[in-house]
């Protein structure tokens, strides 16, 4: 038993089964949107923080998981499980196709070409009236259900969000733990000194990327179902910048962090920066710009730092205080 | 019997020759040391034989196999494993994780099974542990295992480099100065060790400036000077060599004319 | 000229230079020898102000110059040729040594610079030859006179090399040399950096030897020379061997 | 289709490229000094246009005037943008420095939006456009096409500024520092060039090109506060189609661009139009694929 409370992944699944029954009901959206975006920063976290490659063009993988599910749903009656599947399966396979070309690039150039990637889904998305609905999207999506039982409430949807995301936060722990997740860390740092241990780079680069694009289709069916409506503007350059940035506040290499950080960061957006309407935008560029210059290193690292900083004074202070007795 | 053969290979890089039509050979289970001034192209004869740069010209063959221009990873899992001259150790993990790494071919579990633990990808882990453990253990590192890998002094991180170099089981090993900014002990212990993997079945090519070690360890000596072989042969021959001596140890008696 | 005491310098966690002190009066030329990972380009560049000290102090013509800018130094008269090199492949010998003039702008300093650079078009003939040539295109030994010409255009008071021998044949390193105890004739004041313990000790006035960080030897260039402990180190003869 | 709307096409899509092409120039001006890839260059050009804007309407002074206090306005904000984002985040790493270009976008260009409350400034919120530079000639025919002198403003002026920018970097002093300290900022500072200034200048002259382009685009084109960002990221695929870091190759790229947009509009029925802003990345993904070194070759890309 005590070993059970130890472990930091089922200290977190308990508190998250009780906290329903203390939070004031206006924050389950916080919730329940921060696990669905917590799907998609877990795969950003494994892209970008592990593998070391950038990807500016997520907020598409989540889009087309959200078009599928929709489009699935709603216009070919699919049950909403088969549709979650297929929007897994089809945000995996264009990311398999656009990753080909695209992670020759490094850098600035990857950066750019996601970018492009995601403008293109908007575009397409958006100027597309037949079957996917142009600027307006498509509405009236089902909850999600699995074999009749129906998600409906906030309540229901956080055990729902928060088991898949559980699930996959223990999946993405076993991966960074395995041979696979050693050779991703490898490329992250030394794509050359990893080449000359075996690790077949290219390849390992696209698994990464379909596997993370993957985690973004997962989030975008969850999405589609949760808002009931799809719409091109949901899936733009900001959303992408949003999980970039969870990742680098919750730090680099902290799954559990990176989740943390994502549901922070959607109270900020959704609840708080939402009110002030137009100039959101604005402050949320200006905390973005804040939050990079003065913690690059993620607001783990700040935790960290603050406490080597107290025991560093707690040291002289006592060192101090002994050479005087 | 020769386990690794170079013929005629040459490296231009824009305008400057680095390498100019260098060949060789190497015998099973030895040590083949390759020396010259800084600059010679050393350095740059290992980044092509390991694939990171391709030749202007020649080839290279390991047994009876042809491998110029394969790319880093093919020569690693053919059982070509090298180290660098500057330490290349992965800085995000420990030192047994770095060991682990260099064991990759060995291994099967792909990317998306991993996230599953199976017992069949349980024990493959167990595995490696064990043996990138029994590897650091030989070299004296094993109480080190879980310190990060850039946390060690500078000699020790070399021995790690080497002994992830290890870890994929190589036929043919190359060392890029392995000895540099270590103490004279270490280097003494240093040259035990590459002894020791030698005698276990590993041919070594080995680029060093430590002119005590590579004497004292060489089976066989190769000059490079000016991207050209201009000697080859055992410690004893090369040490009498005047060429040698010319653009290496430098020339005693000329020292007047300056 | 240049006094240097009880310099330390740290990366991260380890300490790759430590208490080293050291000083270069006018006109000598003072070699630093020793091995690949001594410390020996760290220590150059923590003088010429690329890398920052971690305790100690280096002054130059008693100014302190411990924190100082790279590009600030070059303006007071102290030059480095990096070790490698670095000439700028893109651009031409002659604009090369014109970015070696930057530091020296105004009227006197264009007159200045025409005496200069026939100055050293008549050290190095080959690089009035090859004006026009793109750097990236000499061959080594070129591009390491072309180096040091650049490092010379900005009238430096004290000159630093590191590793000016590095990848050349031994005829044209023979030659580095002789140039650069021809400069110390015309008053250059220099500090060296090298592997090549013979050549570089044989022209120097004074030495020192790093190993690991730490000046373990120091004195005339022939008493280093005839150093036994030298010999042990450089020249592959092991003390028990 | 005739072939005179194909040349209509032709030169309306060099008139576009030109702008694209001041915006790659930008990207390479900054690119060749620092090796940074400033991802709110577009945020120059939009604001070239808006400050000209509200020059010439809300203070009422002269065209040319407007246009120069303008291009010095945007030169301030990218002086503004190196030292306060780019300087801070310089040493750590390319992600962050992404992220902060991109968040130094989004804030320029939302600026205007808190500003626009301000009595007569509310004009800030909407697409507006700027009067053309000569009202007298609207339009002369070119091989029976007719272009507007607006678009062929717009053409001279990259024109004249490739000149410049190329004369600049390659025969003067500061030009050959500024790129010395991006492909060797070693070498650079052991010559005494203060590689920090170079990158200032950098920024300061890739933000008065892109205000240019800004100026010069803003007549033909709807402008808006929030147009910069597309803006911007066409002009880095004109640069990375003509060869990423050469000033020929960013105009190159930038014509050839523009061209191929605007026929893909004009020849495509339907779908050409329709889906306009996306033909530009279909082009870049399938030049990263084929050919990264883009159209004249850059030794910048691997």
């Amino acid at each position: 038993m005590r070993y059970l409370l130890r472990n930091t992944n089922l200290r977190i699944a308990l508190f998250l089964a009780v906290i329903p029954l203390f939070l004031p009901e206006n924050l389950f959206p916080v919730l329940c949107l921060g696990a669905i975006y917590s799907i998609a920063a877990l795969g950003m976290s494994l892209l970008l923080g592990y593998a070391g490659q950038i990807s500016l063009g997520h907020a598409a993988f989540i889009g087309i998981g959200a078009y599928t599910t929709a489009i699935l749903t709603t216009q070919f009656n699919w049950p909403v499980l088969a549709a979650f599947a297929a929007a897994i399966f089809v945000s995996s396979v264009i990311a398999y196709i656009i990753g080909k070309p695209i992670l020759k690039t490094k850098g600035f150039f990857l950066a750019l070409a996601t970018l492009g990637f995601g403008e293109i889904f908007f575009v397409f998305t958006s100027r597309t009236d037949p079957v996917i609905g142009g600027l307006v999207g498509i509405g009236g999506i089902p909850y999600f259900s699995i074999a009749g039982y129906e998600f409906s409430s906030y309540v229901q949807m956080h055990y729902l969000y928060w088991t898949i995301l559980l699930g996959l936060v223990i999946y993405s722990q076993n991966m960074v733990n395995s041979r696979s997740g050693r050779a991703f860390r490898a490329i992250s740092t030394d794509e050359l000194a990893a080449s000359t241990m075996g690790i077949d780079v290219a390849k390992y680069k696209l698994r990464i990327f379909v596997l993370s694009a993957a985690y973004a289709g997962i989030a975008g069916s969850l999405l589609a179902t949760y808002l009931s409506m799809t719409q091109p503007y949901g899936f733009r350059v900001d959303l992408s910048i949003f999980i970039v940035l969870a990742v680098i506040v919750g730090g680099m290499g902290s799954l559990w962090g990176v989740v943390a950080a994502t549901v922070v960061l959607t109270w900020l957006k959704d609840e708080q920066l939402s009110q002030y309407q137009e100039y959101s935008a604005l402050i949320y560029g200006i905390i973005l710009l804040l939050i990079l210059i003065f913690v690059p290193q993620g607001l783990g690292s700040l935790g960290q730092r603050s406490f080597q900083w107290m025991k560093d004074r707690l040291g002289k202070a006592y060192r101090y205080r002994s050479n005087r007795s | 019997m020769s386990i690794f053969r170079i013929e005629q290979l040459s490296k231009r890089f824009s305008g400057l020759t680095a390498l100019n039509a260098v060949s060789f050979s190497v015998e099973n289970q030895t040590i083949q040391a390759i020396i010259g001034p800084n600059g010679a192209g050393k350095t740059t004869l290992f980044q092509i034989i390991s694939g990171v740069l391709p030749p202007t010209a020649g080839s290279i063959y390991y047994g009876e196999e042809e491998i110029t221009r394969k790319p880093p990873h093919k020569i690693c899992a053919m059982g070509i494993a090298r180290t660098f001259q500057m330490i290349r150790l992965f800085p995000d993990m420990t030192v047994l994780e770095n060991v682990m790494t260099g064991g990759h071919i060995h291994w099967k579990t792909g990317v998306f099974m991993s996230g599953f633990r199976l017992p069949n990808v349980r024990g493959e882990e167990r595995d490696a542990r064990q043996k990138a453990q029994a590897i650091l253990d030989s070299m004296g590192l094993g109480d080190k295992a879980n310190y990060p890998a850039t946390s060690l002094p500078y000699g020790q991180q070399r021995l790690v480099e080497i002994s992830r170099a290890l870890a994929s089981e190589p036929k043919l090993m190359m060392l890029d100065e392995p000895a540099a900014g270590m103490t004279p002990q270490e280097g003494e212990a240093l040259a035990e060790k590459i002894g020791d993997i030698r005698d276990s079945g590993v041919t070594i090519l080995l680029v060093e400036h430590d002119m005590g070690l590579v004497m004292e360890i060489s089976d066989q000596i190769i000059v490079l000077n000016y991207g050209q072989v201009i000697a080859e042969g055992s410690p004893s021959i090369i040490q009498q060599d005047p060429k040698v001596i010319e653009a290496y140890l430098g020339t005693k008696d000329n020292n007047a004319q300056y | 000229m240049l006094n240097i005491e009880k310099l330390s310098l740290s990366y991260g966690e380890i300490e790759v230079l430590h208490d080293v002190s050291l000083q270069v009066d006018h006109k000598e030329i003072v070699a630093i020898v020793g091995s690949n990972g001594s410390g020996k380009t760290t220590l150059l560049k923590s003088i010429s102000g690329l890398l920052p000290v971690s305790s100690g102090r280096i002054s130059f013509l008693d100014v302190d110059i411990t924190h100082m800018r790279a590009d600030r130094l070059v303006g007071m008269g102290l030059c480095q040729v990096p070790e490698g090199r670095h000439i700028f492949p893109a651009l031409s010998v002659y604009a090369n040594l014109e970015m070696g003039a930057y530091v020296c702008s105004g009227r006197k300093a264009r007159a200045e610079f025409e005496k200069t650079i026939q100055f050293l078009f008549d050290l190095f003939p080959i690089l009035e030859q090859r004006k026009k040539q793109k750097g990236g295109t000499l061959s080594g030994g070129e591009q390491q006179m072309l180096a040091i010409a650049r490092a010379l255009m900005a009238a430096p008071k004290l000159l630093m090399l590191d590793e000016p021998s590095m990848g050349l044949a031994p005829l044209i390193v023979r030659d580095i040399f002789k140039t650069i105890k021809t400069l110390n004739h015309e008053g250059l004041t220099v500090l060296m950096v090298e592997q090549d313990v013979q050549a570089s000790l044989a022209i120097s006035t004074r030495g020192y030897a790093l190993q690991l960080g730490r000046i373990v030897l120091e004195g005339s260039g022939q008493e280093l020379l005839a150093n036994e402990e030298v010999k042990a180190i450089y020249l592959g003869k092991r003390k028990n061997a | 289709m005739s072939g005179v709307l194909i040349i209509q096409f032709v030169i309306v899509g060099i008139s576009m490229g030109a702008v694209y092409a001041l915006i790659a120039l930008g990207f390479t001006t900054i690119f060749r000094a620092s090796n940074i890839v400033n991802f709110a260059q577009g945020e120059f050009v939009m604001l070239g246009g808006l400050l000209t804007n509200f020059f010439l309407l809300t203070c009422g002074f002269a065209y040319p005037l407007s246009a120069v206090l303008a291009i010095m306005g945007v030169v301030l904000v990218g002086i503004g943008l190196q030292v306060l984002v780019i300087h801070p985040i310089r040493q750590a790493g390319i992600l962050i420095m992404i992220m902060g270009t991109l968040g130094a976008s989004m804030v320029i260009s939302n600026i205007p939006v808190p500003i626009s409350f301000l009595p007569k400034l509310g004009y800030l919120r909407d697409p507006f456009v700027l009067p053309p530079i000569t009202t007298s000639i609207e339009s002369v025919a070119i091989a029976g096409a007719r272009i507007s002198t607006q678009r062929l403003w717009a053409i001279a002026a990259s024109l004249v500024l490739l000149g410049v920018l190329y004369y600049f970097s390659n025969y003067t002093r500061t030009g050959k520092a500024m790129e010395s300290s991006a492909t060797d900022p070693l070498a650079a500072q052991l010559v005494g060039i203060r590689v920090e200034r170079m990158v200032q200048y950098s920024f300061a002259i890739s933000a008065a090109v892109g205000a240019v382009g800004g100026i010069l685009i803003t007549p033909i084109f709807n402008m808006a506060f929030n147009s910069g960002a597309l803006l911007g990221l066409k002009g880095f695929v004109a640069a990375v189609l003509g060869g990423w870091g050469k000033i020929s190759g960013a105009v190159l790229g930038g014509f050839v661009l523009g061209v191929v947009e605007s026929l893909c509009v004009g020849l495509i029925p339907e779908y050409g139009s329709r889906y306009q802003q996306m033909w530009a990345f279909i082009i870049l993904i399938a030049i990263l694929y084929f050919r990264p070194k883009g159209i004249l070759g850059s030794e910048a890309v691997e």
